[in-house]
């Protein structure tokens, strides 16, 4: 579904990926995990096309590489990204209003809208808090809910569960694995290893921009390098 | 000693926080969990003076703190970290730190003496990325640049505003010692909150527990792992 | 009284003209956070569009109109293209100097390729016709700008507050890319945004040259930093604010006028912007601009 | 061989002032005179750059002309730029030859090497105000600016002392900025005087002017409107929309056009050449030149020190827009007759072209 | 704690030497090409082209004067050129000799129109002036930020400039104030240029330079750090309002005549113009930007009426530097939108590339 090919990315002098090739087969779900800086963020901005890369990119059999951002997400890629990024100065109901731009012209946008307010109660009751006054947690809830408005079929999350109390951080991959069984493709960007790992059907490895492993996730969580390799030993 | 007492904060229609009140004594480390949204963050800033409570005091030794403003809370020795990272972009990794020590230089020449930048960066690791302007720098390296950042004013108290967030479970583990070191060499006092349960629990000697704005429970890392209160509105039934 | 009345009735004109303005700028500053000072010059543009289609034959009001306000848009839509997407994301002063680089390049070619004298457009003449209500002197013209100001700022805070596209365009004065990542081709929509600034530029054209009757090439910018000031008066990036602050301006403009002696009568300008000071000194963030107690948030 | 003269004119070609440049007539005239000029005649070399009507770099400019020998120097018309370069120009001997110059602040000052090619404003004001008074005008308001120095500032309140002196009064004074668009709360003020005025006099540029007749006469002032060399614009008429507005418009300006004199004849010839001129600047521009080269031709020198003499010695010159233009009497300035324009059926007509006998200020 | 492993790790500056010794040294070096092209346009120019570039020095001055406060604050200034002006008009006041001012101020207030100062002393004097008017409107600035602040610096231009125009017992009004006595050249303008680079320089290095840029970036970390940002602003407006003061009175003493027009928006666009393109954060920036556009410029303009180049007559291009002044400006921020300097100083740069040549 979606094949990264020797994927660099450049910021000036620095080379944050260097030749990276990821592949997520349909309604699979894979980690990509790595120590702080190792290029994790840089390839989802990279494979969404917020920062300039090459290599290639393709998803579902068509390139994407020279497609903008928002073209991606219109064909149902859609990114949860990393430091929440929610429009402080609108709403909450607006940007959830806004997430689900790409489905304007369907009917049934409060269906899914209830569908995310149930699952984070505390969005409802400050529908129309301005986004930015959120507690850091409301923000990261609002985020998620927010992509989840496009009804992607490929959702990418960087650190979903970040300044999340455990309490919602279950909900959420219990909310993963249930997006899994209804056919959605995932990426997910994870700190919390073991959770990620627990949910994921494969993972990368990543450490100064290379991919240091990859493999089964299962595998993985029971390889005595894996503390080592995630944390950026060379 | 850094003490809060019946600290009220109302937001239009959010009751931020209700009647908090908290102690934390030099050498000290003091854990602040609770659900998102439960005013952590908002007694933080009411403790550095970031917005000005409704009512109650803040008082550390025998300042009056509330209601005076940021830079007086950070003259008198209150330094903190930002959850949703406040760096100085623009500026190097260096002088991010530099700005904090030369506050602190001026404020409290004592509580800074010994300190140096380069031991500062070093210590959490990012010497190598002195030069490079702060806005560049990694999620996870730019939570080590305010921890250092914190540190170089010399503070007696330091609040911690999910200081292990964006870290894996080594690092978390690498940062818990660090603060226990720091907490150690200079004896201030320290509140750490983080919804990373392992990391709050190894690290502090006392947990307080906050929920809509009140403080529910507090006691010894035993005490609240077992709390049934805690476990209902916290942990949730899956853990 | 009749003399009292008589100013107030002034004032309000001028005041619909400085809200006009405004309302351009502050719609701009509302989606990319560009100070644009060459509003003037779309204005200008347009204006002198009038004066060439004049010049080629054209005749009626109607014509004229459509003429200022097409390629009042026009303009915009091009000024965006060429200078101000590659300035996107930068700081706002490089915006502004941007804008203020425009604004030169347009001046000068007006200079050089028509004149840097004033040319008489007398076409929309039939616009400001004045009759008398009672003792009142009313100009059509004062009327027609006080009704296209009330409808241009409802109309505006309605689409911006209420339109999916209203929300992408606060959204992406804030955050450019992310608004992508909703899937929002963002660029239509700053293009969007663009183009109803230079429809209001295009109105404001119209009414400036039915009162001068003629072009310059500083047409513009003139009024477009007193405009600035009343984005910034009113509270800037709010359209409501915009509006206010060029109000407020207006009657400034005119009681300063009337009730400075004369003595002091070259002040008046000196006197305004004091007055703007104070107010600024004392409310920051512009008369209805709000102030949210944010801690370690941000709006 | 007669003297080769270099005339340097740091011209506002482009810029605020750039309506009332000189430069091209200058230069029109010059390539006249050489034409016809004998093997023993002066040579006229004109040398121009563009001040961008910016003071200080038309200084430079004229420093740049010194340099080059230049005799006679110009720039943006304006005393910061006109008094540092004729104290410049004096250690060279040089003159400052300003043709447009109309400000009195040039005459106070104890110049020595200063000419200005046109009157003073107490002049044009005094000239106007006998005009208006002839009209009938008795009450007059005068509306002032601080933004074209004593021009627009001190011109009017001449004005009002020259009618008072005709037995008229100055029943209120306004101030206004130039750049106004919209009159209205000056007319309000003006109608709602309790002396009613017949006469509103401005002196400021156009359109300023324009709008201010335009808006007067629609708001149902029918009395005299009167002016400076401002109001001297071809797009006054357009601006201002109906020809009827204009009846009892008046000013005075620096010579007579539009009535197919020798300024027209001079201006057309020009423009068939290929000249940008514009107007009555112009031909103040190619009265310099006239005068400059009568002098030469009279010291036979290319000394700046005696061409000055020169041109103070002379008894007049034949020029474009006057037949006797001399500097014998006042030095600094010209003394000539001063048109007052009016209008019928929106047509430009003199109504008055005398010497004034009463000047206010100037001593 | 694990390294930070990161590709970016660019040169560490020089830390061996005292921070304020090495500012000053690096001041120097951002000043090392003002002083070589002043000294060759001494040598070689002819006069009037260093008249022209004596105006390039003041210029030169009003940028500096205007990144002290403006780069490191981050906030708009459209005021400053009331400094210069408020320089330049005091020195016209106290030093013009009293025949001239019998004809300019007769009526000027506290028997100003007896009164002659040494030009020295005068300039010391009307520096004091504007360091009062300084102080009191830092006072209002120093306590807004963003907008706001620019809104009022804008209004403090609009009314020293209704001031200048109005007040015509001091200032003359609209009209020139001539008679000042010319006392300086081309040579002090370079010193004073250098000494104005120095100072900027230094003060962005300094403790309070730096923190003041932090406070640039965010406002309230920077507070919530103990930076008291009102009290930086205002050091850093004062001392950026002293700056621009000086290259009045180096206008007024070079000029010998002042007028209002000559401080307002032309002069006030056209400062900020070289500021940004050059780049606001660095003092070289300042420094690089007023060479690009005062050289460019003069240039340009050589062309537009009409150049003979190697024998060709160019034709008359009127407005053509009004044109590509727009449009580099333009082009320059299109391509570079933080200006040409980005975040290092040239020294900072240099050492860089040597230290990176060494390496290699
Ligand atoms: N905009 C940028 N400009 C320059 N360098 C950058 C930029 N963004 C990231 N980098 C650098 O690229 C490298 C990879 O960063 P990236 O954010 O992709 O890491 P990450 O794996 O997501 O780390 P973390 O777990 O801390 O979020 C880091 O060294 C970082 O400093
Ligand atoms: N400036 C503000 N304006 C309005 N509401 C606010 C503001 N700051 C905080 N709140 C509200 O107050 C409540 C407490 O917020 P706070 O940031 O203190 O939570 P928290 O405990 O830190 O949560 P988290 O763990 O998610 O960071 C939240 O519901 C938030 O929406
Ligand atoms: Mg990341
Ligand atoms: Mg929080």
């Amino acid at each position: 579904m979606l094949v990264v090919e020797n994927l660099v990315v450049r910021y000036g002098p620095i080379t944050a990926v260097r030749g990276v090739s990821i592949e997520v087969g349909a309604g699979e779900t894979v980690a990509l995990l790595g120590p702080n800086g190792a290029g994790k963020t840089s390839i989802v901005s990279a494979v969404i096309g917020l920062v300039p890369s090459t290599g290639r990119v393709s998803f579902d059999g068509r390139d994407v590489s020279n497609l903008s951002p928002e073209e991606r997400v219109r064909a149902a890629m859609t990114v949860v990204p990393e430091g929440r990024r929610v429009f402080a100065n609108l709403t909450v109901a607006e940007n959830l209003r806004l997430g689900g731009f790409v489905r304007r012209r369907e009917r049934d946008q409060d269906g899914e809208r209830d569908r995310y307010l149930a699952m984070f109660p505390v969005l409802r009751e400050r529908l129309d808090q301005l986004a930015g006054t959120l507690s850091g947690g409301e923000q990261q809830m609002l985020a998620i809910a927010r992509a989840m408005m496009s009804k992607p079929r490929l959702l990418i999350l960087d650190e979903p569960s970040l300044g999340l109390a455990p309490r919602i951080v279950a909900r959420i991959f219990e909310h993963i694995v249930e997006l899994k069984k209804s056919g959605i493709t995932i990426v997910l960007v994870e700190q919390n290893m073991m959770q990620a790992l627990a949910v994921a059907d494969r993972a990368y490895v990543l450490s100064t921009g290379t991919i240091r492993h990859a493999g089964p996730a299962a595998e993985l969580r029971a390889d005595p390098r894996l503390a080592d390799l995630a944390i950026g030993g060379h | 000693m850094l003490s809060v007492e019946q600290v009220s904060k109302r937001f239009g229609g959010v009751q931020a926080l209700q009647d908090v009140t908290l102690v934390c004594r030099p050498g000290e480390i003091v854990g602040l969990i609770g659900p998102n949204g439960a005013g952590k963050s908002s007694l933080v800033n009411v403790v550095t003076g970031l917005i000005a409570p409704d009512g109650g005091q803040v008082r550390l030794g025998d300042r009056e703190l509330a209601g005076r403003g940021p830079e007086f809370a950070a003259q008198s020795g209150v330094a903190r970290t930002f959850q949703n990272l406040r760096l100085f972009k623009q500026l190097s990794v260096r002088q991010n730190v530099e700005v904090a020590l030369t506050s602190g230089h001026r404020h409290r020449p004592d509580r800074v003496a010994g300190l140096t930048v380069d031991a500062l960066l070093a210590q959490q690791g990012l010497s190598d990325l002195a030069e490079a302007p702060a806005g560049v720098l990694s999620y996870g390296h730019q939570r080590r640049l305010e921890i250092a950042r914190a540190l170089a004013l010399g503070p007696e108290v330091m609040l911690l505003d999910e200081p292990a967030a964006g870290m894996n479970d080594q690092e978390t583990e690498a940062l818990a010692l660090t603060i226990r070191e720091i907490r150690d060499e200079r004896s201030l006092g320290i509140i750490v909150i983080d919804h990373d349960l392992g990391f709050i629990m190894g690290l502090c000697d006392r947990i307080t527990v906050m929920d809509m704005g009140r403080v529910v429970a507090d006691g010894t890392p035993e005490a609240i792992r077992n709390d049934p209160v805690v476990i209902e509105i916290y942990l949730g039934t899956v853990h | 009284m009749d003399y009292a009345i008589q100013q107030i009735v002034n004032a309000l004109a001028f005041g619909s003209e400085y809200a006009l303005l405004a309302l351009g700028l502050a719609l701009v500053f509302s989606i990319m956070g560009l100070v644009n000072f060459a509003h003037g010059e779309i204005i200008a543009v347009a204006g002198y569009s009038v004066f060439f289609a004049v010049a080629l034959g054209l005749q009626s009001v109607l014509g004229a109109v459509t003429i200022a306000i097409v390629m009042g848009i026009v303009t915009a839509l091009v000024f965006e293209r060429v200078a101000f997407r590659p300035v996107r994301y930068a700081p706002t002063t490089t915006g502004l100097l941007t804008a203020f680089g425009v604004s030169i390049v347009v001046q000068n070619m007006l200079t050089l390729f028509v004149s840097p004298k004033a040319r008489a457009v007398p076409v929309l003449g039939p616009l400001n016709q004045t009759f008398f209500i009672g003792p009142y002197a009313v100009s059509s013209l004062q009327l027609l700008e006080l009704a296209v100001t009330i409808v241009a700022i409802v109309a505006l805070v309605l689409f911006l507050n209420r339109s999916l596209l209203g929300l992408a365009i606060r959204a992406a004065a804030r955050d450019f890319s992310t608004v992508r990542l909703m899937g929002v081709k963002a660029n239509r929509v700053i293009a969007t945004g663009f183009a109803l600034s230079g429809f209001l530029a295009g109105v404001v054209s119209v009414f400036i040259l039915a009162r001068r009757g003629s072009v310059e090439p500083d047409f513009g910018s003139a009024p477009v930093i007193k405009a600035f000031v009343a984005c910034v008066l009113g509270g800037f990036g709010s359209l409501a604010g915009a509006a206010v602050g060029g109000m407020v301006l207006g009657f400034l403009d005119v009681a300063i006028l009337v009730a400075l002696p004369q003595k002091f009568g070259g002040l008046r300008d000196a006197l305004t912007y004091f007055l703007v000071g104070v107010v600024l000194f004392w409310r920051p963030q512009g008369l209805l601009g709000r102030t949210v107690e944010l801690g370690d948030k941000e709006v | 061989e007669g003297p080769t003269i270099k005339i340097g004119l740091a011209a506002s070609l482009t810029g605020d002032f750039a309506p009332y440049s000189e430069a091209e007539g200058a230069r029109c005239m010059a390539d006249q005179l050489n034409k016809a000029a004998g093997p023993d005649d002066p040579k006229i070399e004109i040398l121009i750059e563009d001040s961008r009507s910016d003071a200080q770099l038309s200084v430079s400019l004229g420093q740049k002309f010194l340099d080059e020998k230049a005799q006679v120097i110009a720039g943006v018309p304006f005393p910061d730029a006109l008094i540092p370069m004729s104290q410049m120009a004096a250690s060279y001997g040089a003159t400052v030859y300003s043709a447009p110059n109309t400000q009195v602040e040039m005459h106070e000052v104890g110049l020595d090497n200063f000419i200005a090619g046109a009157v003073p404003d107490p002049m044009n004001a005094a000239a106007t105000a006998v005009a208006v008074a002839a009209a009938g005008g008795k009450a007059t308001v005068i509306l002032t600016s601080e933004d074209g120095a004593s021009w627009s500032a001190k011109t009017p309140e001449w004005f009002g002392e020259a009618l008072e002196k005709t037995g008229g009064k100055v029943v209120g004074k306004l101030a206004y900025s130039f750049g106004t668009t919209d009159w209205s709360p000056q007319i309000a003020e003006i109608k709602a005087f309790a002396d009613k005025p017949d006469t509103v006099y401005v002196c400021g540029p156009v359109p300023d002017v324009g709008i201010l007749v335009r808006q007067l006469r629609s708001n149902g002032f029918d009395g005299i409107v009167a002016g400076c060399d401002g109001f001297d614009d071809p797009s006054l008429e357009e601006t201002v929309g109906n020809p009827a507005y204009l009846d009892k418009v008046m000013f005075a300006t620096h010579g007579v056009m539009g009535d197919g004199g020798q300024i027209d004849q001079f201006i057309a010839a020009c423009k068939a050449a290929g000249y940008k001129v514009n107007g009555i600047f112009d031909a103040l521009g190619a009265d310099m030149v006239q005068v400059v080269y009568d002098a030469a031709k009279a010291s036979g020198s290319d000394d700046p020190v005696k061409l000055r003499e020169a041109i103070r010695a002379s008894d007049g010159s034949k020029t474009v827009m006057s037949d006797n233009l001399s500097f014998k009497e006042k030095l600094a300035y010209p003394v000539k007759t001063i048109p007052v324009i009016g209008f019928k059926d929106g047509k430009r007509v003199v109504i008055a072209d005398d010497v004034p006998v009463f000047v206010p200020y100037l001593k | 704690m694990a390294p930070a492993q990161s590709p970016a790790a660019p040169m560490p500056a020089d830390r061996s030497m005292p921070p304020l010794l090495r500012s000053i040294l690096g001041g120097l070096v951002v000043a090392v090409p003002v002083v070589v092209i002043g000294v060759l346009i001494l040598w070689l120019a002819p006069p009037y082209q260093v008249r022209i570039a004596f105006a390039g020095y003041v210029n030169l001055v009003i940028v500096v004067g205007l990144q002290i406060f403006m780069g490191n604050a981050n906030i708009g200034n459209f005021g400053h050129s009331a400094f210069v002006g408020v320089g330049a008009y005091f020195v016209a006041i106290l030093a013009t000799p009293l025949a001239a001012k019998k004809l300019s101020i007769p009526n000027a207030p506290f028997g100003l129109s007896q009164v002659v100062l040494d030009p020295i002393v005068a300039a010391v004097v009307a520096l004091g002036i504007v360091g009062v008017l300084a102080l009191l409107t830092g006072f209002i600035i120093s306590r807004l930020s963003g907008i706001a602040a620019s809104i009022v610096t804008l209004s403090l231009l609009i009314i020293s400039h209704g001031v200048f125009i109005n007040y015509t017992d001091l200032f003359k009004g609209a009209q020139a104030f001539f008679g000042i006595p010319v006392v300086i050249g081309l040579p002090t303008a370079i010193a004073v240029a250098v000494a104005a680079i120095v100072v900027a320089r230094v003060f962005r290095d300094s403790q309070d330079g730096v923190q003041l840029r932090a406070s640039a970036d965010d406002v309230l970390a920077a507070r919530a750090f103990g930076v008291d940002v009102v009290k930086l602003r205002f050091k850093a407006w004062v001392l950026s309002a002293l700056v621009c003061g000086a290259a009045g009175i180096m206008y007024a003493y070079f000029m010998g005549a002042v007028i209002a027009r000559a401080f307002f928006f032309q002069q006030v666009f056209l400062t900020l113009a070289m500021l940004i393109l050059g780049g606001m954060r660095t003092v070289s920036g300042a420094v690089v930007g007023c060479a690009i556009l005062s050289i460019g410029l003069e240039a340009i303009r050589s062309l537009e009426s009409g150049a003979t180049i190697m024998g060709v007559k160019l034709p008359e291009m009127l407005g053509l530097s009004g044109l590509s002044l727009g449009a580099v400006i333009v082009l320059g921020m299109a391509f570079r939108p933080n200006g040409l300097m980005g975040r290092l100083e040239l020294d900072e740069l240099a050492a860089g590339w040597l230290r990176r040549l060494r390496r290699s």
